[in-house]
């Protein structure tokens, strides 16, 4: 690698950091705005305009930027900002529509899994360095919150890697592998129903890692008063509020990575701009649908759950769910070969 | 050049990567991008009024000891749910010098049985 | 011949001798002042680890060391000790020194107001000559001895604050316990020389049959090992042992168990490394299923302890599972080549890096907690708060610490337990999984120390407490640039250090052709 | 049969020794149970270096008619029992001495009292 290439690889990385950065916060808000009007018309009300997110931001800007005088203000400030930087990171190493990731080899699976813990840390740091009561009450739900649901998480991680091991595919933990090889093309029937299970596991941990109604008890306006964010005010809640519509998308790309990596431009035989183009329009088509089961609805069709509620819901219910589709998983490679379907006819004399 | 490749050099596990240095650089990056965006907020506010008081629905503030929450209160949700776990666990730690041998002898005679088995 | 030759000729002789023979004149030289003391124990401790790196160097560019006492006839091979010196000897010492150091420095302050600081350095000096000599040494009767001289002197420094009762009581449950380990492993000695009629590790690696005696030593080998490294559910010892003795002394600790820890992949992999793919799996799935319990069980009760030097001590537990969880996988496919290159080497990769990230963290965060217990006399979570304003520095240490130790990237942690859950995964995907829940729990755990030590309001009786005195931050600065430079440069450390240590591992046969050349397995 | 004693004899030792510190509440009766333990092994050591009609192995004043080395007793195991000895010692005096500051802080040798401490 000769110094011309290093510094394009650089000049790359550097439009492409900011390109995402504001890709992120640009979309992040823009899905914010859809989801609130899509969950009002759900619940039969007008609901605010979709441009809302994007003045509650600008509005939020020009509010006094509260420091109270318990917090320890160093931590305090810094939290969000952390937050935020990490969200954007992550953008990094997600493929978006027809592109590849821009970091694709430096960076994989479980390095998005650890960094997605970030922003939820960052929230859990802030919370306590405010010194406010409500916020500790917050922070110590929103860190039991992720504890409960990093189990079925890892689970869904796990068990989609260790399939694509099977299949031979190289570095599968790497999400262009993971992109290259559709999980869905190398499944039989049971894994099929193993990947599904999978799926439903993911979108219902989505809620919990955005703090989403019914996993939203670290936040529960109604009890503790806004939880982690209760003494957040001015840039530093705006930092916040962008991390969340930035992990909205984050989250989504994820699903929709490792899920649902097709795109449209190999049918229509496009190439070049009009494929980037196309591909980008569907992928924010995907993130949408998603962003509508997994948040809209959900949000709109259930209740607040208590916080041992919460753990109790992750680590038997959908862990044990999650189980079952690994062992779909695992039954479909290695019980398959023996006892499939085919097997099982021959038994029985049909074939 | 050789240098500044090994120190840029990706970390590889045989399934995945992870390249500490261009993350530092793209953290880094977004950094600026996102302090920068945070200097157009307002940063003021008016210190030693109401408004740096904790927030508590209007009640007045505790002293500071219980305005503190204890450590051992933490994670309440979590406990509360595996209950029955940490109930075991804690039955389990006696603190008696007598048990920790017996455990040893225990898991020895564990061992013998796997071990034995093979 | 020059001196650098010379000292790397004897030097692993002198790493064991230095620091005895400064341990016996350090009570001489504490006649002079208390000040010319501390520099002598941290010119020794320099001195040894000087040469540590030095072997280290030379035995990480692949040639391993022996060195005779006694009789340079191999026709009698009984009537000597040897010490052999491999790739993983040299990686455990380079542990060892490192921390010894470490406590050195951070002893200077902390220990500073209390009396019989003689006898302080002289037990601190003999634990450590101890973990040296477990480390290096070729012969298994010598483990046994190098184990009992580590355990008395470190019984006697958890004891040291004689003033107060927990510490005594921590000292003879550790004094009890180790014995009676250390009594077991001298039976399987026993029991491996009255079949064999050798000592030394290559010889009875190179004879050994896996008969039904032998089995029988192999279990009470692991369990006397795995006892003192520490395994669920014989870790009970170590909280109390950990939590009561002053933090300088913790941080030794932590070398001394993980040189029990050397012990258990000594005897696995080197001892029985020739006989153990007569039952392929079995030894390393024991390992790799202790290493979950452990992992599991730690951290569970981490989360639950209000203690502060206690929970760091659970959590050293469920560290520990890690290590085996990584080694023991790779033992599961020991011998079969396919297998190793794709699943044995990246965790064993990740177990022996763990061992050194362990080792840095978790010392780490025992120094702070001495710190804080340095500022403010109270170790119990429910009483401190705050400190983040008085104790900035710490503060750093601390979170730095926090991430390290939860394998948040960039640090450290993060590319060990990512060596474990991308290679652990293909033997079974659950080992992954419960290894990435720990590690997210022992986040959760020191979140809950975060919170409740360094932030919330500023408490009014602490509103005079004092950022720590210079040497204690040093020593903390060391280890906290160590872990970020780890971190920052996994690729290299794992080439230059964990690679070596892992072959050496994997390729028992270098370690036994040594000393007996006509030795053909363990390729 | 004959030879068989010692090692019946190591084994009751060892198993004594293990319930005096499992079941034992007194503490100086936990440390007599680990030095029975500790005569166990070192018995099992001793028994291991005999050799049937052999003599103690010093050159200088070996009986005529010996064959070397075969015919004399191997030094090994008695340097290692000597040595076990020797730590053996070393670790009763640290444990007494222990018991007595156990003592003086909580005023009982009872094992389940002073344990009882785990948060």
């Amino acid at each position: 690698m000769d110094f011309i290439e290093i510094s394009q690889t650089a000049l790359l990385i550097i439009i492409g950091t900011v390109g995402l950065a504001l890709f992120g916060m640009f979309f992040g808000l823009l899905y914010k705005g859809i989801d609130r009007k899509l969950s009002a018309h759900m619940q039969g009300r007008i609901g605010p305009p979709i441009r809302q997110p994007f003045r509650d931001v600008i509005k939020l800007f020009t509010k006094e930027n509260i420091v109270p005088e318990n917090a320890v203000p160093w931590i305090f400030n810094m939290a969000p900002l952390i937050g935020l930087v990490a969200t954007i990171s992550i953008l990094l190493y997600l493929p978006l529509g027809g592109f590849p990731p821009l970091l694709s080899n430096m960076g994989d699976l479980i390095l998005i899994l650890y960094l997605l813990i970030i922003p939820s840390l960052a929230m859990v740091i802030g919370g306590f360095a405010s010194g406010s009561p409500y916020a500790t009450v917050g922070a110590q739900r929103e860190m039991a919150t992720m504890i409960a649901y990093e189990f079925p998480l890892a689970i869904i991680i796990i068990s989609i890697a260790w399939k694509l091991s099977l299949e031979g595919v190289t570095n599968v933990f790497a999400l262009s592998s993971i992109v290259s090889a559709p999980i869905w093309s190398s499944a039989g029937p049971i894994g099929f129903i193993g990947f599904i299970i999978l799926l439903i596991t993911l979108i219902i941990v989505t809620p919990a890692e955005l703090s989403k109604i019914p996993f939203d008890s670290p936040e529960a306006e109604t009890e503790i008063a806004g939880g982690i964010l209760v003494e957040y005010s001015g840039r530093n809640l705006a930092m916040f509020y962008l991390t969340d519509g930035v992990k909205t998308i984050v989250m989504a790309s994820l699903i929709v990575a490792l899920f649902f990596p097709y795109n449209l431009s190999p049918l229509f035989g496009f190439g070049s701009y009009p494929a980037f183009a196309i591909d980008i329009l569907f992928y924010l088509v995907k993130v949408l649908l998603v962003i509508l089961f997994s948040v809209t609805l959900i949000r709109v069709a259930v209740a607040r759950l208590k916080i041992d509620q919460i753990v109790y819901t992750y680590w038997v219910p959908l862990t044990l769910l999650s189980l079952v589709g690994l062992i779909c998983i695992m039954w479909d490679q290695t019980i398959m070969a023996n006892f499939g379907l085919n097997t099982v006819f021959e038994m029985l004399g049909l074939i | 050049m050789s240098m500044l490749e090994t120190l840029l050099g990706t970390f590889q596990t045989g399934s995945g990567f992870w390249n500490p240095i261009v993350w530092i650089i793209v953290a880094a990056l977004v950094f600026l991008i996102t302090y920068i965006l945070r200097g157009f907020g307002n940063k003021k506010y008016k210190k030693g009024t109401e408004q740096v008081k904790s927030f508590l629905s209007g009640n007045p503030e505790y002293e500071k000891e219980k305005m503190h929450v204890k450590g051992s209160n933490l994670f309440w949700g979590f406990t509360e749910s595996l209950k029955w776990i940490f109930d075991i666990l804690h039955k389990m730690h006696t603190g008696n010098i007598s048990d920790y041998v017996l455990w040893f002898v225990i898991v020895m005679a564990v061992l013998f049985l796997l071990v034995g088995l093979m | 011949m020059n001196i650098i030759d010379f000292l790397l000729q004897h030097s692993p002789a002198l790493i064991v001798a230095i620091p005895l023979l400064g341990a016996f004149l350090t009570p001489l030289i504490s006649r002079i002042n208390n000040k010319a003391r501390n520099i002598f124990v941290i010119l020794i401790l320099g001195l040894t680890t000087s040469i540590v790196f030095l072997l280290a160097n030379d035995v990480f560019a692949g040639n391993i060391h022996t060195y005779v006492f006694g009789s340079q006839d191999l026709a009698l091979p009984i009537v000597r000790i040897l010490f052999e010196v491999d790739a993983m000897s040299a990686f455990m010492a380079i542990i060892g020194s490192i921390l010894a150091l470490v406590a050195v420095i951070y002893s200077w302050a902390f220990i500073k107001e209390n009396t019989g600081l003689d006898k302080f350095y002289t037990l601190i000096l003999l634990t450590t000559a101890g973990m040296f000599g477990m480390v290096l040494t070729g012969d298994m009767f010598n483990l046994f001895v190098f184990l009992e001289i580590t355990s008395i002197a470190s019984c006697a420094l958890i004891a040291f604050w004689t003033n107060k009762g927990k510490s005594v009581e921590a000292g003879f449950k550790y004094i009890v316990i180790s014995s009676i380990g250390a009594l077991f492993l001298l039976f399987a000695i026993a029991l491996l020389y009255g079949q064999y009629n050798a000592l030394n590790i290559a010889t009875l690696a190179n004879a050994i049959q896996f008969s039904f005696l032998d089995k029988i030593a192999l279990v009470l080998l692991i369990a006397a090992f795995a006892m003192k490294a520490g395994i669920v559910p014989m870790h009970m010892w170590l909280p109390d042992a950990y939590s009561k003795a002053p933090a300088s002394v913790t941080i030794v600790l932590v070398g001394a168990t993980q040189a029990s820890l050397y012990g258990v992949f000594r005897v696995c992999f080197t001892l029985y490394g020739n006989t153990i793919n007569l039952s392929p799996a079995s030894i390393g799935w024991i390992i790799v299923l202790l290493g979950l319990i452990t992992m599991l069980l730690g951290v569970a009760m981490a989360l639950i302890q209000s203690d502060f030097k206690r929970l760091i001590a659970f959590s050293a537990v469920a560290e520990i599972g890690f290590m085996f969880l990584g080694i023991g996988a790779g033992l599961t496919v020991l011998g079969n080549a396919e297998m190793m290159a794709a699943i044995g080497i990246p965790a064993m990769s990740g177990g022996v890096f763990h061992i050194m990230n362990d080792a840095l963290d978790i010392g780490l965060l025992f120094l702070v907690a001495g710190a804080i217990y340095y500022a403010t006399r109270e170790t119990s979570l429910d009483k401190l708060g705050g400190l983040a304003r008085n104790m900035k520095y710490t503060t750093v240490f601390f979170i730095i610490g926090l991430f390290a130790v939860s394998g948040i990237p960039p640090m450290n942690g993060f590319a060990s337990k990512l060596l474990i859950y991308e290679s652990t995964f293909q033997l079974n995907p659950i080992l992954s999984i419960v290894a990435i829940l720990s590690s997210i729990m022992l986040l959760a755990v020191f979140v809950k120390v975060f919170h409740s030590v360094f932030l919330g309001p500023s408490l009014p009786k602490f509103k005079e407490v004092k950022e720590v005195p210079k040497s204690m931050l040093i020593a903390m600065g060391i280890i906290a640039s160590i872990i970020i430079v780890f971190g920052l440069f996994p690729e290299l450390i794992i080439n230059n250090i964990v690679e070596p240590a892992v072959s050496a591992l994997v390729n028992y046969g270098d370690y036994i052709r040594e000393v007996i050349p006509t030795f053909t397995g363990g390729i | 049969m004959i030879f068989n004693i010692p090692f019946i004899a190591v084994t009751a030792l060892v198993l004594i020794g293990l319930y005096t510190v499992i079941f034992r509440r007194n503490l100086i009766k936990m440390v007599i149970g680990i030095t029975i333990i500790q005569s166990g092994v070192n018995l099992f050591l001793i028994t291991l270096g005999y050799r049937e009609n052999s003599v103690a192995p010093i050159f200088t004043s070996l009986p005529p008619g010996t064959i070397v080395p075969e015919g004399m007793s191997f030094p090994v195991p008695q340097a290692l029992t000597l040595t076990s000895i020797v730590i053996g010692v070393a670790v009763l005096a640290l444990m007494l001495s222990l018991i007595i500051h156990i003592y003086r802080h909580y005023g009982t040798l009872d094992s389940k009292e002073i344990g009882g401490n785990e948060e």
